[in-house]
């Protein structure tokens, strides 16, 4: 399936990039990470298990094992600090 | 309802004002401003820029105050949240509610600012002595917004 | 702290600005507007009179406001109660309450609003279609200002 | 004693007064109001034991037990409800 992926904030300085377009053979978000990690170096230390990350698809916040749909919008950001 | 991000500064009593505006059934309106400090974990803070992730922010935003509207009766309620670069003492966020009594504005508002800080894509990153940063979230604020599933 | 009791209407935005400028150290500003309403107790209000007791009134909320510094850290406080005849939509009474964080300035900003209703004296008097009538103290209002004593 | 007594509100308005000067021979708020109802009618009624009135000595909210200062400020009004 394709895939538009946007990193935000601390995330998306330290992998130096802030969007970018997959082509991905897995199923859930926990797949998609799995798979971001093989890129070794930041990815595989900012997304290793139980660093604190968010993911959102199409805009809404998900868990790991959700499934994503073809040509969806993923998100991995920080968790938010507004307000 | 109003929902707005924006980079311009908000005018909180124009905003409280058109929530009254030609209405005399509210007797309440609970309104809160977060600024920027110039301080904060013991460093001196020059300025901070907030990010946001555009689309899902207005998306969370309005789900939080959809959440609020379906635990009080609330008459109206406006958020605003500024984005970029902002000094310590400019104001951040804006989040007023209007009800027919005091009670559930109160009580609204807070919610709306407690879900806000866990549930909305805003980051905050300050520009210290030390270099900048990037705030990391806060356990008290989870504790803040998850006080309000027991009640 | 500013406490003042008026005739004239007031200016949230212009009150809430004050409070923070020049400074650099007030996170959070909770503030709340009571408005007159066109119905109570399921009667139409055509217009409302605010009467008080001029020397008390002032020193009954600076007790009020003396109590809320004494239970929290706050960094200022302006409260304004309006007197004399109001329409239905116009503000009566404004509480405004700057502190470093949000928890703290909430919480002061009910607090103070829960004992004005119950401590301080003012009274209202009601223009309804059945004629004039003083307004009768709520037992809720007992009720909210009795539960910051439990905590 | 020489006391000055307020009115306000409602009593303001039963009464007919908002304010008069008392020579009082009593020592208490209690003796006051006792002194006051022996007046009749509309005082008898609204200062009658369990009518819900309050009573303020020199700008202070005090109880009925309190001893009233020579020329004290001595105000009766009803609950308030400002706000």
């Amino acid at each position: 399936m394709k895939l538009r992926v946007l990193y935000f904030a601390r995330l998306r300085e330290r992998f130096g990039v802030g969007e970018e377009t997959l082509d991905f053979a897995g199923a859930t978000a926990a797949d998609l990470v799995a798979h971001l990690q093989t890129r070794g170096g930041v990815w595989a230390e900012e997304l290793a298990a139980g660093r604190a990350f968010r993911m959102a698809v199409n805009q809404d916040v998900i868990a790991l094992d959700a499934l994503l749909p073809d040509n969806a919008e993923v998100a991995i950001f920080p968790p938010v600090t507004g307000g | 309802m109003k929902i707005l991000v924006q980079t311009d500064p908000f005018d909180l009593g124009a905003e409280v004002a058109a929530m009254s505006r030609g209405r005399t059934d509210i007797g309440a309106i609970a309104s809160f401003v977060g600024l920027a400090r110039d301080m904060n974990e013991g460093s001196g803070v020059a300025a901070m820029t907030l990010e946001h992730y555009p689309g899902m922010t207005e998306k969370a935003l309005a789900a939080v105050v959809d959440d609020a509207c379906s635990r009080w009766t609330l008459l109206d309620v406006t958020v605003i949240h500024r984005v970029g670069r902002l000094l310590p003492g400019d104001p951040i966020v804006l989040v007023a509610v209007a009800g027919s009594h005091r009670g559930e504005a109160f009580d609204a508002c807070e919610f709306i600012m407690d879900y806000l800080k866990t549930q909305a894509p805003f980051w905050k990153k300050e520009e210290t002595m030390e270099g900048d940063r990037w705030v990391e979230a806060r356990a008290s604020d989870d504790a803040a917004a998850a006080r309000w599933q027991a009640s």
